[in-house]
């Protein structure tokens, strides 16, 4: 007999996500060309919705040692729910103005979104592997929705070849690893004689993950894609899918470092596994070079998306150099930083992005810098939101992304690293010239006489939201982490 | 007694009034096509100077010499141990500077209502007299150094505002700046005294009464003779360091020629009856702290002495008129310095006073002349005019005789006495005696040389000019007239040989009397005091002869510069290109930074701009287009990334 | 009441932003009102200060934000003496005067302006109030943002790279000071300004020496001390002339702010240790300044570079460590934040006017404007700190405290500062009001009532308080010493004997 | 009888072989081939590892590789699909055509 008792509130969330997804996915044929934009969004808006009540509902847990619940993962997921939201508005308006005629995308987006739920839930290297696949299988969909364009052609092609080669390279480090401790558990113990093993199936995963990630060297591809996909999609992939990864990552992590049966990723926990000193080293190196690469590049970059994608590169780069903040004293990890700047990230983000869809006119690639000019006037609650995004983003205060940079630097400065944290806050301050950039060209008196952008009434209540859920975490930090 | 001690902050207060009034009215109007009513705005600008004259008057009757009225009216800066208040001191010296300033104040207001007659500045003009009158009256009626320097600073911003006052010759502007400058140099000295002071006696070292006590004190002595020696010395120099820019001493000097580019009731009130006598004024007010270090009064006496040659032989050579009084001016200065240097405060403040008479007599006559002459200051354009203008011609004879020392005159009573001080001197007295009597002659010389120069002889100038010259409307006249007979009688109050005539002396020995012991030392028997008066008149005599003999052979043509001969590049014996070796540093240093230093950092800061940008394009070439390199690339540096680590770990 | 003061500006700025679009002709009185709104709440501040005599005003603490991997917990806390005081109110007075000045300039686009110039204001009280180290750094670092974003969009033509290079400069010059602070948590566990200097009383020399520069350097950028003064011409000439007024007339206070309410009180000993050579450093910004200034011809950046001489004299005045230097820094600072805010106000009248900053280019103004003209005079007088203004006073007691601590010779070299003042600024007088009007055949513009309205007051104050400076003194004088953060801590015993040299 | 470690090792070569092909060949199909060879190539070595284990232990690396071959499977339809979509586009499956967005 199942245990529902303590399966399904577990995975009540997830299920309504999917069951959202298939909802649309049904509603899709019935509905007239015209409605499919105008009704989609909002079934699959509440269906995030009902998800988030229920998120708020159930209680902390483990499932199989499978799949767990804790308040760190329910407020990850919570913030998944928002993005999701977010990405969705953003289809809702982008899709009507290329006109496009299937519905399907609201779908694809809900279930990579389920997909993402899981890893972030997944204790279980398998259950992981599940999720990313479902999460980066409708994502490859999504990336290559305008069959005509080149550029989104391209951006697929790119995602797909190397996200199913890392997801080969995860499912042989999940071989490796079962291989060296005879469960796919990520807490499970190491059988003796097969250390090296267990070493490398931690290296594949790892590395694996970081690719989801999106960490340099492994970023190729996040340029690339996030120029072809077309602007809430971008949103979409660049703040969830960074979220499952992290969390994943996180999670293993946590279960290395001190292997036990369940572990809730915001406390600080002592240090008992053998792998950290080497891993130590591993993250410092990709955190850094993450940063150099995504605040350099970034630099001579004139198309938002592509600024944006740098970001997201530099962005990895600090949550990386995150996990190896201490908790409290000794040889201890507190993951508590790494989880509000990835929350802080992730709405920023998210809010950025919607909000360019809504600008960026009809054409794909009309989020160039020079077609930003003079929105601001027109659309004044729109930028303020990407302003207030971007600020977060350069991490400067009053913003959330204040408080994330200067908490995981103080960390990191705690931990003896003195030199990477300062060279890290030199580079935000690099990265602050583009995302400037954006703002200015957003504010700057327009040159020539813009058509009026419309946006549908849903990006306006999900933009509220994110921005009041930035304004809150901004003002009220200890509602994350603790 | 202590009752009008409530009065004194009114004095001041009387011509700020005027001025903030008359400053309002100004604003008003200035958008008109004519200014104000001038009889009304007139009326207003000689009210208050005569208010505050009536009102000093009133109280130097009360006040019996000897004694002193002190009102502080509020804490001023109240910082930690330093306290500086609004205080008045009402006492001998004050009441001389404050009578004549007053009185001779009011009296060129009124003059300057007839000579400004017209002028769209009208109103501006008498504002700016009267914000003078509240600076000068603050200067010496302040009871401390912090609220004289206000007033010290106030007056050389006046000079400022009156040089540049008419605003559309940018040369005047030129002037004015050179003035304030100047002062502004003199001014940091002042206030190094003031710091000087205040380490030294603490508190008590910015009040003068306070500090006199200070001084006086037997417990400060050993501190005096010890490590506050070194002090003393600064603070009497940094004072008198002061005194040269304001009274226009070597070095700083080179400015008020120029500001004569100011109208000549400025030049009359400002730039020879007061203002720039309040250099001597400090002086005496300080007579107790500069009589404790011998080195600077032998200073102040050298400079005094050197000042007033120097000034009367540039004297000899000035064709503008109000240039030559103006060096004439700066002579009679250098003579008060030098009787101050000999510790004669007292006859200082004499010649001080007399000086004010006659000098404000000569310039508001040469003011008529040139009124008369449509604003024609070059003396080669002039003569004849006895005829011309007769009663002008008078008034400057009264003045003329002052300034050169016929007996019987202010100006002879004043000086006479000066020199018999300096040759009893302690230090080198009979030479500096013989050298001041040397230049009492030149005296002579340039100022006949002037009289002839104007009026005798025939008429040189543009004839129709002559044709309109005309005598001076009354407001014009009475001053003058006023002022002449006291530059004729002043100097009964103080006439050395008539017994009992020693008003004057006996009023200051109250302040300076200590002071001049001190630095004179016991009184010892000299020649009488007839011989002084005889070489003094002499000396007068000869002067004039020479001159008369001289400048009625020889006639300057009239050819030439028109306009006043350049802005004190005349005959300034080098005392500019004196500055010059220190404005030109300054300038080339500032190119120098600015063209060197500042475009370093520029290019520093580009240089690191330029880096940012090199090393993103660098990084951007690496985000190469083909799948297969990246794929490379990122299995690759991973693979590298592990082995580093794995070999920094085995 | 302080968090009432702290949040108005931000509310200001929400209650503009949701004027909605049709209506956006009231965002100028709107913005008015509230601005004068804020200033009467400083302004109510102070006279709490003046009232209880000095005694500061603080709030209940309230634990905001733990820093990871160290004991310390950030507290939302505001603390405000007399210093505190009067700097809010010179930052509210020039917002006020700045919005009103600039409403021609900007018109359209003015709702954003105003916004923006809020957030700015909102985030120098912040810098005034915050109590807790990392607060204070947080408002500090919340200044740029909007202060690039109104220069970058209202400035000049160069506004972009002078944007950027203002940026650059503040974030990268503040990022030690980041550094110092996460040292700060690590060591002591406590970020609470109060607090502090105890705590790092124990470090050795080296490392508290090292967290003081850190934060000098801050500071120095900020205010700026040479050598890092290069953004401020730049940001000062492009920058759209009302914020520049406040740019120069108050954010460039926090620099000074800074070294007197941390630098110095946090780590005095180390002050002490190394007060001469940063106060000749000080000296040496100012000569620079001037010496620069008197070459200038944009009359913006001549400007600029005499507030770098200002403000040079001013941290001089700091590191004399001396009492009564001390409370005349206080007074200079809020001297020159009017003057220069009331001189950069003027500059931006002939500027719209013709066009053009180059001093060449105007003159004999004192015929055509004759009120601009007496306006700018007077301004430039209360500029060169001729008695009775404000700035004298502060002068004469930074001057004063340099002869007593450091000696007759600097003293002079600071008073030669006072001189080469008085040279640019006289130059710049000759050159727009006298002499013959250099553009006669057009109509002569004059300075309009309501800037009149807005610029009056500032050179009022500035002979007001020169006359009654106890107004101000009365209420800092007291403050310090009443409380740990302030200076009192960091005095050497009275130098009575260090006089004599 | 074949040697366990006989097993891994094949299977490791397989995935090398995989990767490699992915990594040289410009043919988008042998891309996707490699691909292919490296996930099973992680199957067999599931397979193998299960032999070390008993009971449940064994179990899971037999269920494993059935997860994974149906997310092979998922994974394969989308790269034809891709591989239609952009073939119409360029008329070429030379990964080296598809070099537009760059730097």
């Amino acid at each position: 007999m199942l245990p529902f008792a303590d399966l399904f509130p577990n995975l009540l969330p997830t299920v309504i996500v999917a069951l959202g997804a298939l909802l649309s996915l049904a509603l899709e044929p019935i509905l007239s060309i015209a409605n499919k934009h105008r009704i989609l969004p909002w079934v699959a808006f509440a269906f995030l919705v009902g998800s988030a009540i229920s998120t708020m509902l159930i209680q902390p847990g483990v499932a199989y040692n499978i799949l767990a619940m804790d308040p760190t993962r329910s407020m990850l997921i919570l913030v998944l729910l928002v993005c999701g939201a977010l990405g969705i508005a953003g289809l809702a308006t982008q899709l009507p103005r290329t006109d496009f005629r299937g519905g399907e995308p609201y779908a694809l987006m809900l279930l990579s979104l389920t997909g993402v739920m899981l890893m972030v839930q997944s204790v279980d290297l398998l259950a992981l592997f599940v999720g990313m696949e479902l999460s980066a299988i409708p994502i490859y969909a999504l990336v290559g929705l305008h069959r005509q364009s080149t550029n989104a052609n391209e951006g697929l092609f790119k995602y797909f070849i190397t996200g199913s080669l890392f997801s080969a390279v995860f499912l042989y480090g999940a071989a490796l690893w079962y291989g060296s401790t005879g469960s796919t558990s990520m807490s499970a113990e190491v059988v003796n004689g097969r250390e090296a093993l267990h070493l490398l199936g931690f290296a594949f995963v790892v590395f694996a993950l970081l690719f989801k990630a999106g960490a340099a060297p492994l970023h190729f591809w996040v340029a690339d894609t996030y120029t072809g996909a077309s602007i809430p999609v971008t949103g979409f992939m660049s703040t969830t899918v960074k979220i499952g990864a992290f969390a994943g990552l996180g999670a293993f992590w946590l279960q290395v470092a001190a292997p036990s049966h369940f572990l809730d990723l915001g406390l600080p926990i002592q240090i008992t596994g053998s792998l950290p000193l080497l891993s130590l080293w591993i993250f410092v190196a990709i955190g850094l070079a993450s940063i150099v690469v995504g605040a350099f590049s970034g630099l001579g970059q004139t198309k938002a998306r592509r600024l944006m994608a740098f970001s997201a590169v530099a962005n990895a780069g600090y949550l990386v150099l995150a996990l190896l903040i201490p908790g409290t004293s000794g040889a201890s990890i507190g993951l508590s930083p790494l989880w509000f700047y990835l929350i802080a990230y992730a709405l920023s983000s998210a809010i950025v992005l919607a909000g360019l869809s809504a600008l960026a006119g009809t054409d794909e690639d009309d989020d160039s810098l020079g077609m930003l000019r003079g929105l601001g006037r027109q659309q004044p609650f729109l930028s303020a939101a990407i302003t207030l995004g971007l600020i977060s983003l350069a991490g400067l205060p009053p913003a959330a992304g204040f408080l994330a940079k200067f908490g995981i630097l103080a960390g990191l400065f705690s931990t003896g690293l003195v030199k990477t944290a300062a060279v890290a806050l030199l580079l935000a301050v690099v990265s602050f010239a583009y995302y400037f950039k954006i703002v200015v060209a957003i504010w700057q008196a327009p040159t020539k006489d813009i058509q009026p952008r419309s946006f549908p009434p849903i990006l306006g209540v999900t933009l509220v939201i994110g921005v009041f859920a930035l304004v809150a975490i901004s003002l009220m930090p200890s509602l994350v982490g603790r | 007694m202590i009752s009008q001690s409530n009065y004194l902050w009114i004095l001041p207060l009387l011509p700020l009034l005027g001025s903030a009034i008359l400053g309002a009215i100004a604003l008003a109007t200035s958008h008109h096509e004519k200014g104000a009513n001038e009889h009304r705005t007139g009326f207003l600008a000689v009210l208050f100077p005569a208010l505050a004259f009536i009102l000093t008057a009133f109280l130097s009757l009360q006040l019996e010499i000897g004694h002193s009225l002190r009102q502080v009216v509020a804490p001023w800066i109240v910082a930690d141990a330093i306290t500086v208040n609004f205080g008045f001191l009402f006492d001998d010296l004050s009441r001389i500077m404050l009578l004549f300033i007053t009185g001779i104040g009011s009296l060129i207001t009124l003059y300057s209502v007839g000579y400004m007659h017209g002028d769209r500045g009208f109103t501006r003009f008498m504002a700016y007299l009267n914000l003078f009158l509240f600076s000068m009256i603050t200067l010496v009626l302040a009871d401390n150094l912090v609220l004289t320097f206000l007033g010290w600073e106030g007056v050389g911003l006046c000079s400022y505002l009156l040089i540049g006052f008419w605003h559309k010759e940018a040369a005047n502007g030129a002037a004015a700046n050179k003035a304030f400058l100047v002062n502004r140099a003199g001014d940091l000295g002042f206030l190094l005294g003031i710091f000087a002071l205040m380490t030294l006696a603490g508190p008590a070292g910015i009040s003068y009464t306070e500090l006199r006590e200070w001084l006086h004190n037997p417990l400060n002595a050993e501190i005096l003779a010890g490590q506050g020696q070194v002090l003393v010395v600064l603070a009497a120099f940094f004072l008198f360091w002061g005194c040269t820019a304001k009274s226009a001493q070597i070095p700083l000097l080179t400015w008020l020629p120029d500001a004569m580019a100011g109208p000549t009731p400025v030049s009359a009130l400002i730039h020879a009856a007061t203002m720039v006598t309040s250099g001597v004024y400090l002086v005496t007010r300080m007579s107790d702290l500069f009589v404790l270090s011998p080195a600077i009064m032998h200073m102040i006496a050298f400079v005094g002495l050197g000042t007033a040659m120097w000034a009367a032989i540039s004297g000899l050579f000035q064709d503008d008129i109000k240039k030559v009084l103006a060096y004439s001016t700066v002579s009679q200065l250098g003579f008060m310095f030098l009787a101050a240097g000999c510790g004669a405060f007292d006859a200082a403040i004499f010649h001080v006073f007399t000086h004010a008479f006659f000098k404000a007599t000569l310039f508001l006559g040469a003011g008529s002349v040139i009124h008369a002459l449509a604003g024609e200051q070059d003396l080669r354009k002039m003569g004849g005019l006895a005829k011309t203008l007769p009663r002008t011609f008078l008034i400057l004879v009264f003045g003329w005789v002052s300034i050169i020392g016929i007996p019987g005159t202010a100006g002879f009573w004043s000086k006479d006495l000066l020199l018999e001080r300096v040759y009893n001197a302690p230090f080198m007295g009979h030479t500096l005696y013989y050298a001041a009597l040397a230049t009492a002659v030149l005296t002579a010389i340039y100022m006949t040389r002037m009289m002839v120069l104007a009026f005798m002889g025939k008429y040189r100038g543009d004839e129709h000019v002559k044709a309109h010259a005309h005598e001076s409307p009354w407001t014009m006249q009475l001053p003058m007239w006023i002022l002449a007979i006291g530059s004729l009688l002043a100097g009964f109050l103080w006439a050395g040989m008539i017994p009992g005539a020693d008003l004057f002396g006996r009023t200051l020995s109250s302040i300076v009397g200590d002071a001049q012991r001190i630095a004179v030392g016991a009184e010892h028997e000299g020649p009488s005091a007839f011989v002084f008066a005889v070489l003094g008149t002499a000396a007068a005599v000869i002067g004039l002869l020479t001159s008369f003999i001289i400048f009625t052979k020889f006639v300057p043509s009239p050819v030439g510069l028109p306009a006043p001969r350049g802005f004190g590049k005349v005959w300034t014996f080098a005392f500019d290109s004196l500055h010059a070796l220190f404005i030109k540093p300054t300038r080339a240093l500032a190119w120098v930074l600015q063209t060197i230093v500042q475009s370093l950092f520029e290019a520093l800061q580009n240089a690191i701009g330029l880096f940012a940008i090199q090393t993103s394009d660098l990084l951007r070439k690496l985000q190469s287009g083909s799948i297969r390199l990246q794929l490379g690339l990122s299995v690759g540096l991973t693979l590298l990334i592990a082995v580093a680590i794995l070999g920094r770990l085995f | 009441m302080l968090h009432l003061l702290l949040a108005s500006p931000f509310i200001a700025a929400l209650i503009i932003a949701l004027v909605p679009a049709k209506f956006s002709r009231i965002a100028f009185p709107l913005s008015l009102l509230l601005g004068s709104i804020i200033t009467i709440l400083s302004f109510i501040v102070v006279s709490n200060g003046a009232s209880s005599n000095g005694a500061p005003m603080a709030t209940e603490p309230f634990a905001w934000f733990h820093i990871p991997g160290t004991a310390a917990t950030v507290q939302y806390a505001l603390f405000s003496d007399g210093l505190s005081a009067w700097m809010n109110v010179l930052a509210s007075v020039l917002t006020l005067s700045a919005l009103w000045v600039s409403f021609s300039s900007v018109r359209e686009r003015f709702a954003m302006f105003a916004i923006s110039v809020f957030l700015m204001q909102g985030a120098l009280f912040g810098c005034f109030l915050a109590s807790d180290a990392v607060l204070f750094f947080l408002f500090f670092e919340a200044l740029v943002p909007p202060a690039a974003l109104l220069i970058a969009s209202f400035g000049g033509p160069g506004r972009k790279r002078a944007a950027i290079l203002f940026a650059a400069f503040t974030l990268i010059g503040s990022a030690p000071m980041a550094v110092a602070l996460w040292a700060i948590a690590t060591w002591t566990g406590t970020t609470d300004g109060t607090q502090i200097a105890h705590a790092v009383a124990s470090l050795p020399f080296v490392k508290v020496s090292l967290l003081f520069f850190a934060f000098a350097l801050a500071f120095a950028v900020k205010t700026p001390l040479l050598p890092f003064h290069g953004w401020q011409a730049e940001t000062y000439s492009e920058a759209p002339t009302g914020v520049t007024a406040i740019l120069s007339g108050a954010m460039a206070k926090v620099g000074v702010f800074g070294f007197l309410r941390w630098t110095i009180p946090l780590f005095p000993q180390v002050a002490l240790h190394y007060a001469l050579p940063i106060a000749l450093l000080g000296v040496a910004t100012m000569i620079y300044g001037s010496l620069v200034a008197l070459r200038q011809h944009d009359i913006k950046r001549l400007l600029a570079f005499s507030s770098l001489a200002h403000l040079g004299l001013a941290v001089a005045g700091c590191f004399t460590l001396y009492q009564s230097a001390i409370d005349g820094v206080v007074l200079m600072l809020i001297a020159h934040g009017f003057s220069a805010g009331a001189m950069f106000l003027l500059a931006s009248l002939p500027e719209r006017w013709s066009k053009t900053c180059n001093i060449s280019s105007f003159g004999g103004m004192a015929g055509r404007s004759p009120i601009f003209a007496v306006l700018f005079l007077v301004t430039c007088i209360a500029a060169v700190a001729v008695p009775p203004t404000l700035g004298f006073v502060g002068e004469f007691l930074i001057l004063q405290g340099i002869w007593q601590t450091m000696g007759p010779e600097i003293a002079l070299l600071a008073g030669l500062g006072a001189i080469l003042s008085a040279a640019y600024t006289l130059r710049l007088v000759q050159a727009m009001l006298f002499g013959k009007a250099s553009n006669e055949h057009e109509a002569a513009k004059e300075i309009s009532i309501g800037e009149m309205f807005a610029i009056v007051p500032l050179i009022v104050a500035l002979f007001v308080l020169g006359v009654a400076p106890s107004a101000v003194l009365r209420t800092i004088d007291p403050a310090v010493g009443k409380n740990p953060t302030a200076v009192a801590t960091a005095y050497p015993e009275k130098p009575s004997d260090a006089t004599l040299r | 009888m074949i040697d366990i470690l006989t097993v891994q090792i094949i299977a490791a070569l397989l995935f090398c072989i995989g990767v490699a092909v992915a990594l040289v060949r410009r043919n988008i199909f042998f891309v996707l081939m490699g691909v292919e060879l490296a996930l099973n190539a992680t199957n067999l070595s599931f397979i193998g590892f299960s032999r070390t284990f008993s009971g449940s232990a064994s179990m899971v690396g037999q269920i494993v590789p059935l997860f994974s071959i149906a997310v092979a499977a998922a994974e394969a339809c989308v790269g034809l699909a891709m591989v239609i979509l952009i073939f119409r586009a360029r008329e070429s499956l030379d990964s080296e055509s598809f070099t537009s967005l760059k730097e």
